[in-house]
């Protein structure tokens, strides 16, 4: 009994310690503090659960606590910041993973067992649920990592009759996992048991394979949720009230973060998650269809560029997910560090959703060291986009669609934008007539104040340095 | 009454997840995920006594020591990829309100 | 670990009424004041069964009717003040967001 | 087993709609609502407790809840709204008194029965705790309600060493509780909660004394916390979840809300509890010490001051506490209805704190039928204030002190305040000379460009009115 309560005061501190961590992260000064609190709830519940009476052989804990130790900080240490979208992915992969083996275990020691469980029905059915929504987050989870990882196309996979092959998947999964709450045959259990984990497993891979690679972040976060629920429902396997109280914690606040995330794209999650967003992309992009955008496209060359940007006072530069593409975020700080030298006041406009991830920008930008006074909020830059001299935008598009403010018909309507079509000049670098992630066309390449400067960011941006050193010099 | 009890913490902690995430900063989205990704990874506990259980078998045993592998390196894994995230922020100046120590250029 | 699993329950509520109250306007302090108190009412559970108790004397079940009788009392009081209360800021037009029926005189 | 699960599936339901009630009561559009809803979680668990298999005989506890229900009615039905402060503070203390008698019921059951509770020292100390803050609470709020009724002098009462004298009673109570939870002689244990017990009653009625009438509302929003406390421990002496649970939540919310109105006045917890604040107003109040203000009263007669109504464009009413003595809500409607006839724009400025209760103005003017939209939160006014014609100040005093922005020496310094002494000219209703709650002297009666109109404020404006309308017929 003694051991008992000192275990699970340790539970209770450790979940203090979560809500205590989960809320310090949400706030800017406090984030990094939050996180080492919440780890080291981790640490004593973990410490604290090693010391269970029903934990005899700590042989293959330790085998497994060191192993995970060692793989989980080289993997962390090793990633770029440009992938860490992906590890996240991983990593919530894993656990997922982590729950289904601990409904698993459960499974089989009550089958070995002669002891059954007080509430038979219940226990299998928290059971299931474990493997069912673990093994979702397991697939679903590795999909998205590979979207974004690029060993597989980010393109939404549709094909005729999707729906209804997820619809008998689903139904499937269900019967599976309902035999295997009723039934009193053991061999029947059993044979449930493979059924519907195997069925939930493939359920992961087909629910996120309709969902395009820049999405992949809201799906994550989703899946971040999902995970937390696993680890809620192992906890009612095992009857654990820390899994209870961390999982459900992550389970509510994923879905929170998830629905945030979704408005700041102005789409709501069910969009996201089952309407193929983006795959019809390239075919809208090429034709013209009604209420389309007039004027020209008037191409710029580096050195046009320089006079411009040579002349410019108030500079504001705009990235967005070309900038990640082309890796030009170590040559766009040299730009705005000449141009300062030059007498320019220099900012970047983040905006909430540039790139593919909430915060790209921020940490592309905060790896290439530039400073944090420089990046102006959505918000921020607005009001003053009218006394800019000069706009750049680096591989931007949705996010400084006009159309998005003044078009009721274009998919993106509603999102807020960067008004840098209200700037004296514009200058945007693409590679050439690529649409944004939502596939539409934007008018603000054809405004009059427009000028394109076509090529991949980083060596355009490298031309136009390369001007502005030989005068400097 | 344990069960039940262990429902009134589901309950209470599902409300305060809800009453915890809001108005978060959009550049923290990312850290957020990945921070409560970590906490997630308390399923560990429940790998440990699978794996560990006095009255399992080798069936338990692999699955359980699998599991914590598996968990350990979300938990590990997790905390050091936010704890990197969050540490950008935090190298140029200071956030906000705190004092910025870098001259604007 | 009945006992374990209150304190845990204990824990949360205390963080969730913690969340709850944030922000809370002026005018609203007083009527959330006497809504809580109503809530706090809730002691009449215990009263019940204190009075009702099975094994109970002569004693426990005077206490408890006794109890029975002010816990009602803070009960139907306080929720009938506190609607009576916010009842008076709605009557006349509809408060900031709402549509204003009444014409500004 | 099946009916303790439908008895504490029914509890927690209520302790759901506990926790939707008090988020909604936040928020003015949902606050009725969200009583309602919290209200309904009350009966699912009264009704609930009903048919719990230990309750037998529901003769007694049928009694008690008509009675309850009947005298709850009456009296919140009757009580006049201006009279609500002390309402609450009495229905405080009787929920604190009932979770002190459930306390002791289980103290006595104990007693008689044959088993003994499994932790018999926290079974004890749980049962002390419920017993001494819920006497604390019934005695505090009982003071605290005839202090606001006027049956007792709402000064602090203030004596030689009854800091000593509260530290001895706090140290006895300690001791005695000490001795109930180590005792394991039934004579000795019974002693001790006599003791306890009333040294607990005595305690809550020493501790506020020293607290002015003012500040009884930041007292009951405290005591209204450990009403809460008590009704939690009361849920840790009979092992009931929905207790514990509903108890914690007011016991937080209470303390939060406790500070949110100690920092409207810019005071900390601690000095409105122990500083016998408002003890030493009147002799400061009279004196000159140094840095006093300067200048001279200038009196206005009725007609001098519908002279200056008569002719403004835009007014605003500044109610205070002294409305509120006066009763005279009724009367600054109607004058604000003759002057709004009479071309003017009326506007109503409501300081958080005017009044001694948060929304004191707030009530007495929507009883009054004041519509809603004439009433303007402090920071709406503030930047209109300059081109406000005529300030009329209703025995307000405090919240329109400029020295609380100028004066770093005054105990109120940094307390936000209506900037009455912009306005072009300000009429200052009331009766004399007497200070505000702060006891400080108000250098806006000293301005050029204020009068004042002395009287009770109920007469003095149906003078007023009485000019006005001879006027307009
Ligand atoms: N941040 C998030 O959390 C998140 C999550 C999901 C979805 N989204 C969505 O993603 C979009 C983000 O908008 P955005 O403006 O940042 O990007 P975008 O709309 O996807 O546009 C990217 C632009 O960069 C150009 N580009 C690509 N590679 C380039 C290279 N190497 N050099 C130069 N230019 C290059 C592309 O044109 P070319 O092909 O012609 O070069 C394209 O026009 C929004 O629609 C948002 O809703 C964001
Ligand atoms: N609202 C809350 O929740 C709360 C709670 C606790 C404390 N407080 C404190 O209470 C104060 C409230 O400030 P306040 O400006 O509303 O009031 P105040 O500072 O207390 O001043 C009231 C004024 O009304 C006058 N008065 C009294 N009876 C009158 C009558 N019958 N006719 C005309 N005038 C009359 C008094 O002067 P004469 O005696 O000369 O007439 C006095 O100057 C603040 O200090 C605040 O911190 C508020």
């Amino acid at each position: 009994m003694n051991r008992a309560v000192l275990i699970n005061s340790a539970y209770i501190i450790a979940s203090i310690l979560f809500v205590i961590g989960l809320k310090m992260l949400g706030r800017q000064p406090t984030a990094r503090r939050g996180n080492l609190i919440s780890a080291g709830g981790m640490l004593i519940a973990v410490v604290a659960t090693l010391v269970d009476r029903h934990v005899v052989s700590y042989t293959w804990i330790t085998a497994g606590l060191v192993a995970g130790t060692v793989i989980g900080m080289t993997c962390a240490r090793a990633v770029k910041m440009t992938a860490m979208p992906e590890m996240v992915a991983l990593l919530n992969g894993f656990g997922g993973l982590a729950s289904l083996l601990v409904g698993a275990a459960e499974f089989f020691r009550i089958r070995s067992g002669e002891v059954l469980p007080e509430d038979q029905a219940f226990t299998a059915t928290v059971i299931a649920l474990t493997i069912l929504i673990g093994g979702i987050t397991f697939t679903g989870s590795v999909y998205a990592f590979c979207k974004l990882a690029e060993w597989l196309p980010g393109k939404p996979v549709l094909f005729r009759g999707q729906h209804l092959v997820n619809g008998f998947l689903v139904a499937g999964t269900v019967a599976a996992a309902l035999g295997f709450v009723v039934t009193h045959d053991a061999r029947v259990a059993l044979t449930a048991f493979g059924v519907f984990t195997g069925l939930g497993l493939v359920l992961g891979w087909t629910l996120v394979m309709p969902i395009g690679g820049g999405d992949m972040p809201v799906v994550i976060s989703m899946l971040n949720s999902l995970s937390g629920v696993a680890a809620c429902a192992a906890g009612f396997v095992i009857r654990n009230n820390v899994l209870v109280v961390a999982g459900c914690l992550v389970g509510a606040s994923g879905i929170i973060l998830t629905v945030i995330m979704c408005k700041a794209m102005n789409r709501s999650l069910a969009n996201v998650l089952f309407s193929g967003f983006g795959a019809v992309a390239p075919a809208r992009a090429g034709d013209t269809p009604a209420g389309s955008v007039e004027g020209e496209l008037k191409p710029l060359s580096a050195e046009d560029a320089f006079a411009v940007l040579e002349a410019a006072r108030q500079v504001v530069i705009i990235p967005g997910y070309g900038m990640a593409v082309a890796q030009a975020q170590h040559v766009v700080q040299e730009l705005a560090e000449i141009l300062g030298q030059n007498g320019a006041e220099v900012r970047f406009a983040i905006h909430p959703v540039a790139g593919r991830m909430p915060g790209h920008m921020n940490v592309l930008l905060a790896e290439a060291n530039v400073p944090y006074e420089q990046l102006v909020e959505m918000d921020g830059i607005n009001p003053m986009m009218s006394i800019m001299d000069v706009a750049i935008v680096v591989g931007a598009n949705d996010v400084v669609n006009p159309a998005a403010s003044r078009d009721k018909l274009s998919p993106i309507y509603g999102m807020p934008i960067i008004n840098a079509h209200e700037a004296r000049t514009v200058i945007c670098l693409k590679r050439g007539k690529g649409a944004g992630f939502s596939g539409l066309e934007n008018q603000l390449f054809l405004l009059p104040n427009t000028r394109m400067l076509y090529g991949d960011a980083k060596s355009s941006l490298q031309a136009v340095i390369a001007e502005l050193k030989s005068l400097s010099l | 009454m344990e069960l039940i009890l262990l429902f009134f913490i589901f309950t209470l902690a599902g409300f305060l997840g809800f009453e915890l995430i809001a108005k978060v900063p959009s550049q923290l989205h990312t850290p957020l995920m990945s921070g409560s990704n970590a906490i997630s990874g308390i399923t560990i506990v429940g790998a440990i006594i699978a794996a560990g259980a006095d009255d399992g078998s080798w069936v338990t045993t692999v699955l359980g020591t699998a599991a914590v592998t598996l968990a350990m390196i979300n938990v590990v894994g997790g905390y050091i990829v936010t704890d990197r995230m969050l540490g950008m922020f935090k190298k140029k100046g200071a956030p906000d309100s705190a004092p910025k120590k870098e001259p604007a250029s």
